[in-house]
């Protein structure tokens, strides 16, 4: 039962959380530029906003593109169920493993894509062509990391791997597990529409990627698509930390564990956060077309740690 | 066992009769009676596989009705397993067929389509029993035959007949390598029952030779690349509905004869059986992949994909086969077990998307997406069926297609199974493909429903587009049903597979014993979910989040504007984002690839090159392995026969000079034989 | 006695042959017809000289034939078709006269090797003729295919069959009488539908030149 | 002896009628196409005898004899020849042929018939040759029956290599009955097969040998062996319908007929290893010229002629095989000639509507000529080897004595061949078939009874290739008997 | 490293806003208090070029230096209307963006707020009787709050965009 109370808990909490980490990095960033900045809970102030604002739906638009938020929405909450955030193993461990985490990701991402074309703005089907452009060219990096860790752990259920590395610590610092969290990086920085793939806080409708697809979208609609993003970003951030540094995930379920294990998520979400802005900052976004030479790099060190992973076996 | 004869008789009846009054009736009547027989027939055969499948029976038929061998059927698991496919996908395209050949009164022959409808389905049915060589030829030949007169259907229009000459000419190819094949395997037996040639004791070579010679055949069916050549051009100018039973079933067999030979018949080799077929299943995967994605005929992107899916299936198989070879059983079937549910799921959502795109064939009147869009709005349940097959070959759970998929990739991450590391290495590169695959399907199918479906309409024609008839909405409603059935119930599918399989060469004796609780558990390996919980959970979320956003006070004013467009003056279809443009970012990516052609050619006003008056652009693809493969080996044959007309070269003198050459040399021949 | 017919026998074959070689030699389509009647004169001589010592009296009949059908017969056909044609001379042929002497010359001696096993089994006395028959078909073969005119490449089959006669008759002593009347009956018909041939060769082409016959091809 | 009489008789009657009448009256025309089925009936009661086991000989000294080898030709040629009897010119009807050019017909038409008969039934190997010289003259009469250049062209080619063919066979009859003679002496009816076959096995191997050589190239010749083909597609194509399909459907399968004569006597002397090589030889070479032929073909009639030698080379690869491979030969033959027949009626049909042989000028013949267009597919369909006619089954029976006589690499070259013929054939058919009706062409089937008894070919073909019934079976088994395997 | 190291050196260069009078906006009425409170923290901007002489367009971009920062108020710039809150408009409406001005104000989904910056805004300026000039902002869409000058301040189009939100 408490492995049920603590499931629903932690999706509450990423939902929670995603939008302060969010800020984080914003307000991370905005200091680097010397900027005061807006505070890191500036995104609950405007989600919050969005919900209260009328929703404004092109003519040409159909029912999809009304379902669409909600489908991104639902898939990447469902994700929150399957991602060790807090504590393992969970009751939900089994329903759907690390690439089950993948295709319902990917499910989101076709929708939304579907919803760019919809209205008809040529803006909305660059953004969509451009979307599915970076995730199929992400796809063969994630599914490599997954079995690079997979082939340590014996499992794709994410429970499972999370278990068998803090059981056998020496793995995390395998090669095979360095060049995955390196390529997972990378492949976090472009699913999550992050530099040098895709710029955020552009204005220029020519550049954007993902702020393309959604630029018909307004009020509620975009709150659920913001804050989907947001989670997914809180997905990754999981993923990247407590897959490869599981150190501070609660396994026994004990009250104690559990306060230890918020403040390592926290821990580790302020450092990837850290990382991001001082990425961010420091370089500039890639052209489109030589966006497939960094997923590329990163597929190669996914296909490294593949191999090393087998001849270290 | 009591109904297996009893199902047995009323298939073969029911697609009989369905060819006899596809000749003998006219207009609707007739379109009735071909749809009715042909859906008895195939019901009969599912039920008859699933009474088989379920109890574990094989029963056996004899008739001495074939000369030289007679016909000989036999009905295992795996015959089983493609009977259900057949009756499936049949019965969903008879029904759609009924309303979808109306548009050909008066145009085409109807008779001949329904009367090769039934023949096709029979010859399917027959095949995938037979028991013997002959049986299986016979029926293997009737199919190609049935099949190729089919996509002659819409003779006058352009590349049909040559679509249909290409078709025949590969499929041909493989038909005598099949016939080497089975002959190879008999060695002398002259029943060329397959009993005989799984006891037979082959040389190694000669095993070699057979499985070469079986995947070459069954490749060129399936459309294996670089066999496929003919998918493409085949398939999109056959009547929708024969497409659907095409893509979803004919090419099918071509995995069934590979499974049948490979494991049955040969009880599986050496390691490099099972790479080769993995490497040329992911090889299709991708090129399929690839080039659906630079298709703008919606058909033509379709039968692409039924490329890169049989390429799936093949990395399946491959797999299994590689794991059999090591001895790694459970694996093994695992593997092969993946590739049967994605032959299944694959007939369901292909024959699904081919009945949509038929829908909007016949709403439209044109296969090019680029002249579609906004049909959401005409057609919304062709729409919607169509989303869910798009959805399903994505991959995209909880549908059909995500299930195979997940199941392949647990076989391929079994890999590090396998002894040798260098070896075992092959197995992540597939699954790199693999995942790059259906990421750019995902891709391409986005493309193809957004092009085709959603914004507004690019020509008159999409404009005034209707909703498909009643019956042909039957049609795609069954399939649909399947693809969320076949996606919600792996538990159930799985062990039925593996059951299946069960005693075939090799592979574990019994059924590999999957759990029926709820989460697919994979033995042995890797990975556990659950799809019904998972389907559950979207659902809950989805029926959630609009409750709590209304419970919680969201505001739920709605304004409909124009689309947001820098506030541009009025949207035309020509402003929209085209397939072409869609498609891109890919192509750019692929470049070396494609080998792009371009053709960019301005018109400036005369004034002022400031002013452009139109701009055309073209580009096209060549598919190099045409270039590569086909062109020398098309130029060398017709320089032989070049050559050899020159023999013929009208001089009567030149003619006896060739008798009298000939008989100086037989009589040097006879003179000093010894 | 033997001797003398077995020296006879060579003699007539020799000369036989000979008349085949004059073919490649001369030019004038007289003189082939001249060379066919004398050889088919020499030919039913050595069939009657092989009954008068072989004891077999149905070869008189068959000699009769032969030089009534191939020496009288025939010929009167030829020398009318050849005033009709006024085809005095054959055209230059595909190879010339001193090459196709070297190449008959080959030929028989192909012959020879061929009939080497038929001359060891072969008791009879006129045996020693029979490589000379064998070596006329090979060289009335390469007549046919080396000239031109259809009239030509008529006395040249003329001559093949002239050369199975021989053979026939050094070897075997004549096939039965009734097969050799039916083959008697084939020359014939064969040689008038040939004959009606040529006509209509010359009607539809103006000509008698095979090598105008070429527009069926490939 | 009445048994031949109804046989040989019909034939002989109708070409004695045609010449007696002058000029062409239309009852020469339907007598003779009512007396054809009497040589049916007559070659349907020699079956029932070798049914029965016994083997009916006639005349002195065995003149006529039929075995189950005789009776397979003789049921063939009889079949065909009603055909052409019955779908001949001078039945009435605007078929485009005049009364002399009818009463041509009738005459050598049923001159030819009855050689061919005569040549099958007749146990001297002498007269077999006679007749078989016989039906060159005959049909080569026949083939200018429309006097064109071409056609007198084609004419002149097929006699003069017919006849140097001929004659070379006669050659090597001249030799074997040296050989004969050498070992036995003058006998009475030392050229008859049956004396030839008692004392076979102490022939001299080498002359034989020889002998064979000439029998092979000499009747290879009138049975279209590359390299002696070349008459073949030249008079097929000019001649007219009613005659090439009578030359292409059973011509050649009597000339095949005369050499498995020999090839018995052959391999009784020195083993099946010798006729098996030049067989094969041969066969592989037609086969080859053939299939490269049909590629770039334009001419229909043509391509029809170039698929007769395929299937001849075909079946000569077949005897080459052991029994399973002369039996899969035997029933090729069979189904060759029903298929091949029918298709050169429809041929001639199509040329008369058209009035061209280039497949590139015939367009849209499914438009134009449904039934002649379905038909003309089918045994184009048929004759590229595909289920459910009778010709796939006897190439599998084929390829299945070729793997089980364990020549593997041989037969995988024949199905390359094969593949190259079908898909050349196939693509000419369907340039043929589809399009537009090519301009000034009347669209409408026409006078359609001709189509009813070449539509019953077709369903013995389809029949054939769904069963094999017994009787047929048990005739094919005792012909491979007696060809010695 | 060196950027970092820079970084470090300058630290917060953003200014705080100083108090100015209010002469150079004009508050056309008050902001409904319920919009006022909702905007409060987090307003987004879109700003639209109605015609302007690019004067406004560049002190505008200051808004996003680190010196003016308008972030630390919860204000950004957005692309679209759709996901603006408030229009920011320059320049004289000329003849060619009076629909599109039009279309962006109906794209933006209510509550929202207008600013119209700059001189040419609210008088057309020095372009006023131009043939091209279709008239100032007002006159096309409703404005809440105009900001003067020629062009203003980022201070003085800050202060506007606070004064539309009722954050003086």
């Amino acid at each position: 039962m408490i492995g049920y109370v603590l499931e629903v808990a932690q999706a509450a909490l990423a939902l929670v959380l995603a939008p302060g980490l969010v800020g984080l990095v914003r307000w991370m960033k905005a200091r680097l530029q010397n900027r005061r900045g807006a505070p890191a809970w500036q995104p609950y102030r405007e989600l919050g906003k969005l919900f209260r604002k009328e929703v404004v739906v092109s003519s040409n638009a159909s029912w999809l593109f009304r379902a669409a938020p909600f489908v991104v929405f639902a898939s990447t909450v469902a994700v929150t169920f399957l991602v060790p955030i807090l504590a393992v193993p969970l009751p939900f461990d089994g329903v759907g493993d690390l690439l089950v985490v993948v295709y319902l990701l990917l499910l989101g991402t076709f929708f939304l894509s579907l919803a760019g074309l919809d209205p008809g703005s040529p803006f909305g089907g660059m953004g969509a062509s451009r979307e599915m452009t970076v995730a199929a060219l992400a796809e063969p990096t994630v599914a490599l990391a997954i079995f690079a860790l997979a082939l340590s752990a014996g499992s794709t259920n994410l429970g499972q791997i999370v278990a068998r590395t803090m059981t056998a610590p020496g793995a995390a610092l395998s090669p095979g597990h360095l060049l995955a969290f390196a390529a997972l990086f990378i492949v976090t920085l472009a699913e999550t529409g992050r530099l040098p793939i895709d710029n955020p806080a552009t204005h220029l409708e020519l550049t954007m990627i993902h702020e393309a697809m959604i630029l018909e979208y307004s009020g509620r609609y975009l709150a659920l698509i913001e804050w989907a993003a947001a989670v997914k970003l809180l997905i990754f951030f999981s993923l990247l930390g407590n897959l490869f540094v599981p150190w501070g995930v609660s396994m026994a379920l004990t009250p104690g564990t559990l306060v230890v294990a918020v403040a390592s998520l926290l821990a580790k979400f302020v450092v990837l956060a850290g990382a991001v802005a001082v990425l961010e900052t420091r370089i500039a976004k890639l052209r489109l077309f030589r966006v497939p030479e960094l997923l590329s790099a990163s597929f190669v060190l996914a296909l490294l740690a593949v191999t090393s992973s087998f001849l270290l076996r | 066992m009591a109904p297996a004869p009893l199902l047995l008789a009323v298939m073969l009846a029911g697609y009989a009769a369905g060819a006899l009054a596809a000749l003998a009736a006219r207009g609707a009547l007739g379109r009735g009676l071909v749809a009715g027989c042909a859906l008895v027939g195939a019901l009969a055969g599912l039920l008859l596989g699933a009474v088989c499948l379920g109890a574990g029976l094989a029963p056996t038929f004899t008739a001495s009705f074939l000369p030289l061998t007679g016909l000989a059927l036999r009905l295992d698991g795996l015959s089983a397993f493609f009977l259900i496919l057949i009756g499936v996908v049949g019965a969903a395209v008879a029904v759609y067929g009924f309303g979808y050949t109306e548009a050909y009164e008066g145009r085409y022959s109807l008779r001949w389509l329904g009367a090769l409808l039934n023949v096709l389905l029979l010859s399917l049915s027959v095949q995938v029993m037979a028991d013997n060589a002959l049986t299986f030829l016979m029926a293997w030949e009737a199919m190609s035959l049935s099949a190729y007169l089919l996509v002659l259907t819409e003779h006058d229009q352009p590349g049909t007949v040559r679509a249909a000459n290409w078709y025949i000419a590969i499929t041909h190819a493989g038909f005598a390598a099949l016939v080497a094949m089975f002959l190879l395997l008999s060695a002398g037996e002259l029943t060329t029952s397959f009993a005989a040639m799984r006891a037979a004791s082959l040389a190694p070579q000669v095993r070699d030779a057979a499985f070469v010679l079986a995947l070459f055949g069954f490749g060129a069916k399936a459309g294996v690349v670089p066999l496929h050549v003919w998918l493409p051009m085949a398939h999109p100018v056959a009547p929708s509905h024969v497409s659907a039973l095409m893509s979803g079933v004919v090419i099918k067999m071509g995995v069934y004869g590979l499974l049948r030979v490979t494991i049955d018949l040969l009880g599986g080799g050496p390691a490099w059986w099972g790479g080769l077929v993995l490497g040329l299943g992911t090889v299709s995967a991708l090129l399929g992949v690839l080039y659906a994605l630079m298709e703008h005929d919606l058909k033509r992107l379709l039968a692409y994909h039924s490329v890169e899916n049989i390429g799936i299936i093949f990395i399946g198989i491959g797999a299994g086969l590689m794991f059999q070879s090591y001895g790694l059983t459970t694996l093994a079937t695992l593997g092969i077990v993946g590739g049967l549910y994605h032959t299944i799921n694959h007939a369901c959502f292909k024959g699904l998307l081919f009945l949509g795109a038929g829908s909007v064939l016949h709403a439209t009147g044109t296969r090019n997406m680029e002249e579609m869009g906004g049909l959401i709005k005409r057609m919304p349940r062709t729409a919607f069926f169509f989303l869910v097959g798009a959805c399903a070959i994505s991959a995209l759970p909880p549908l059909n297609g995500f299930a195979s998929e997940w199941l392949v990739f647990q076989t391929l991450l079994g890999g590090s199974a396998i002894p040798q590391p260098e070896v075992a290495v092959i197995m992540p590169i597939a699954v790199a493909m693999l995942a790059l695959t259906s990421g750019l399907a995902a891709a391409c199918f986005v493309k193809a429903f957004g092009i085709t479906f959603l914004a507004i309409p690019r020509s008159p024609e999409a404009e005034h587009a209707h909703e498909a008839p009643r019956s042909m909405q039957v049609g795609m409603v069954s399939l649909v049903l399947l693809c969320v059935g076949l996606g919600l119930a792996p538990f159930a599918v799985v062990p039925l597979l593996g059951s299946s399989l069960a005693g075939l060469g090799g592979l574990a004796p019994t059924a590999v014993a999957f759990t029926l609780a709820l989460p697919l558990h994979v033995p042995g390996t890797f990975g556990q979910m659950s799809a019904p919980l998972l389907a559950l959970g979207l659902a809950l979320l989805l029926a959630l989040v609009p409750l709590v956003l209304r419970v919680l006070g969201a505001d739920r004013r709605l304004r409909v504007a124009d689309t947001w467009g820098c506030g541009r003056i009025g949207q035309t279809a020509r402003m929209e984002y085209t397939a072409t443009a869609f498609a891109e970012p890919l192509r750019r990516v692929f470049a070396e690839l494609y080998r792009p052609s371009r053709d960019l050619s301005i018109d400036f006003h005369p004034a002022s090159k400031y002013f452009v008056q139109s701009i055309e652009y073209r580009s096209e693809i060549h598919p190099w392995f045409e270039r590569v493969l086909y062109d020398p080996l098309l130029h060398g044959l017709r320089g032989a026969a070049t050559r050899v007309r020159r023999l013929q070269g009208g001089s009567v003198h030149l003619y006896l000079v060739y008798m009298t050459l000939a008989l100086l040399v037989l009589l040097t021949v006879a003179r000093w034989r010894t | 006695m033997d001797s003398a017919f077995s020296q006879l026998c060579v003699l007539g074959s020799s000369l036989v042959l000979i008349f085949g070689l004059i073919l490649l030699w001369r030019r004038g389509v007289t003189a082939y017809i001249n060379a066919f009647v004398w050889q088919s004169t020499v030919l039913s001589a050595v069939t009657a000289t092989v009954g008068y010592f072989g004891n077999d009296r149905e070869l008189y009949w068959v000699a009769g034939g032969l030089f009534l059908l191939k020496g009288v017969a025939i010929p009167r056909l030829l020398r009318r078709m050849e005033r009709r044609f006024a085809a005095e001379r054959e055209l230059e042929p595909y190879v010339n006269t001193a090459t196709s002497l070297v190449v008959s010359g080959l030929l028989v001696l192909f012959g020879y090797a061929i009939t080497r096993p038929l001359v060891a089994l072969s008791q009879l006395p006129t045996r020693a003729g029979m490589p000379l028959a064998m070596g006329l078909v090979l060289v009335s073969l390469f007549v046919v295919i080396s000239r031109k005119k259809a009239l030509t490449q008529v006395i040249g089959f003329l001559m093949l069959e002239n050369g199975l006669a021989l053979l026939a008759v050094l070897g075997t002593y004549g096939i039965p009488l009734i097969v050799e009347l039916g083959v008697f009956l084939d020359v014939l018909m064969g040689f008038l539908v040939m004959q009606i041939f040529i006509y209509q060769i010359h009607e539809t082409f103006e000509s008698i030149d095979v090598e105008q016959l070429n527009r069926l091809r490939h | 002896m009445s048994v031949f009489i109804l046989l040989l008789g019909p034939p002989l009657a109708s070409a004695l009628l045609a010449v007696a009448v002058k000029p062409y009256r239309q009852f020469v025309g339907w007598a003779n196409a009512l007396l054809s089925p009497f040589s049916i009936g007559a070659a349907v009661a020699l079956w029932g005898h070798v049914l029965a086991g016994d083997v009916l000989t006639s005349g002195p000294g065995e003149f006529l004899r039929a075995d189950a080898l005789s009776t397979l030709l003789a049921l063939c040629v009889s079949v065909v020849g009603a055909l052409a009897a019955w779908l001949g010119p001078g039945m009435g009807g605007d078929d485009g042929y005049d009364g002399a050019q009818a009463r041509k017909f009738r005459i050598f038409g049923n001159l030819f018939t009855f050689t061919m008969l005569f040549a099958v039934t007749s146990n001297n190997l002498g007269f077999m040759w006679i007749a078989i010289e016989a039906t060159t003259i005959t049909s080569a009469m026949l083939i200018p029956l429309h006097v064109t250049k071409a056609s007198v062209e084609a004419s002149w080619k097929y006699i003069l290599i017919g006849s140097v063919g001929i004659a070379l066979a006669f050659g090597g009859t001249v030799l074997g009955y040296f050989d004969f003679v050498n070992l036995a002496g003058h006998r009475e009816g030392a050229l008859n097969w049956t004396v030839l076959m008692a004392s076979a096995s102490r022939l001299h191997p080498q002359v034989i040998q020889l002998a064979f050589v000439f029998i092979l190239i000499g009747y290879g010749t009138k049975a279209g062996l590359a390299p002696m083909h070349t008459w073949l597609p030249d008079a097929h194509s000019e001649a007219p319908a009613p005659l090439s399909a009578m030359m292409s459907g059973v011509l050649l399968a009597v000339a095949l007929y005369a050499v498995i004569r020999w090839e018995a006597v052959v391999t009784a002397a020195v083993g099946t290893g010798f006729t098996d090589g030049l067989f094969i030889a041969l066969g592989v070479l037609s086969l080859v010229i053939a299939a490269f032929s049909l590629v770039v073909q334009q001419n229909y009639k043509r391509m029809l002629a170039y698929s007769s030698i395929e299937h001849t080379g075909l079946m000569c690869v077949g005897l080459a095989l052991g029994p399973l491979g002369s039996f899969a030969a035997m029933l090729h033959l069979v189904n060759h000639t029903l298929a091949k027949s029918m298709l050169f009626f429809l041929a001639g049909r199509v040329l008369h509507r058209y009035r061209t042989t280039e497949i590139g000028r015939v367009s849209g013949l499914l438009t134009v000529m449904p039934w002649t267009g379905g038909l003309f597919a089918a045994g184009v369909l048929a004759v590229v080897g595909l289920p459910p006619f009778g010709l796939f089954i006897s190439e599998f029976a084929l390829f299945r004595a070729g793997f089980a006589a364990g020549r593997p690499w041989l037969m995988g070259l024949v199905l390359a061949l094969l593949a190259v013929a079908f898909v050349s054939m196939i693509g000419h058919l369907n340039r043929m078939l589809y399009g537009p009706p090519a301009p000034g062409v009347t669209v409408g089937e026409g006078n359609g009874w001709p189509l009813v008894p070449l539509g019953v070919c077709a369903t013995a073909l389809v029949v054939l290739g769904l069963t094999l019934p017994a009787p047929l079976q048990v005739l094919l088994e005792r012909i491979v008997e007696i060809a010695g395997r | 490293m060196r950027l970092f190291s820079k970084i470090f050196q300058v630290g917060l260069a953003t200014e705080p806003l100083p108090p100015g009078g209010a002469d150079v906006v004009r508050l056309l009425h008050e902001v409904d208090a319920r919009v006022r409170r909702l905007f409060g923290r987090a307003v987004a901007v879109r700003q639209v070029d109605a015609g302007s002489c690019n004067g406004c367009e560049l002190e505008i971009t200051g808004l996003t230096s680190p010196v003016y920062d308008s972030e630390r108020f919860g204000i950004h710039f957005v692309a679209s209307p759709r996901h603006a809150d408030m229009l920011l408009v320059t320049g004289p409406v000329t003849r060619n963006m009076a629909v599109p001005l039009l279309k962006t104000y109906e794209a933006t989904p209510a509550p929202k707020l207008v600013v119209a910056v700059g001189d040419c805004a609210r008088t057309c300026g020095v372009f006023q009787g131009s043939y091209a000039v279709a008239g100032s902002v007002d006159q096309i869409i409703p404005v809440d709050v105009f900001v003067d000058g020629c062009p203003p301040e980022p201070t003085d189009i800050l202060r506007g965009i606070l004064a539309a939100i009722g954050r003086r």
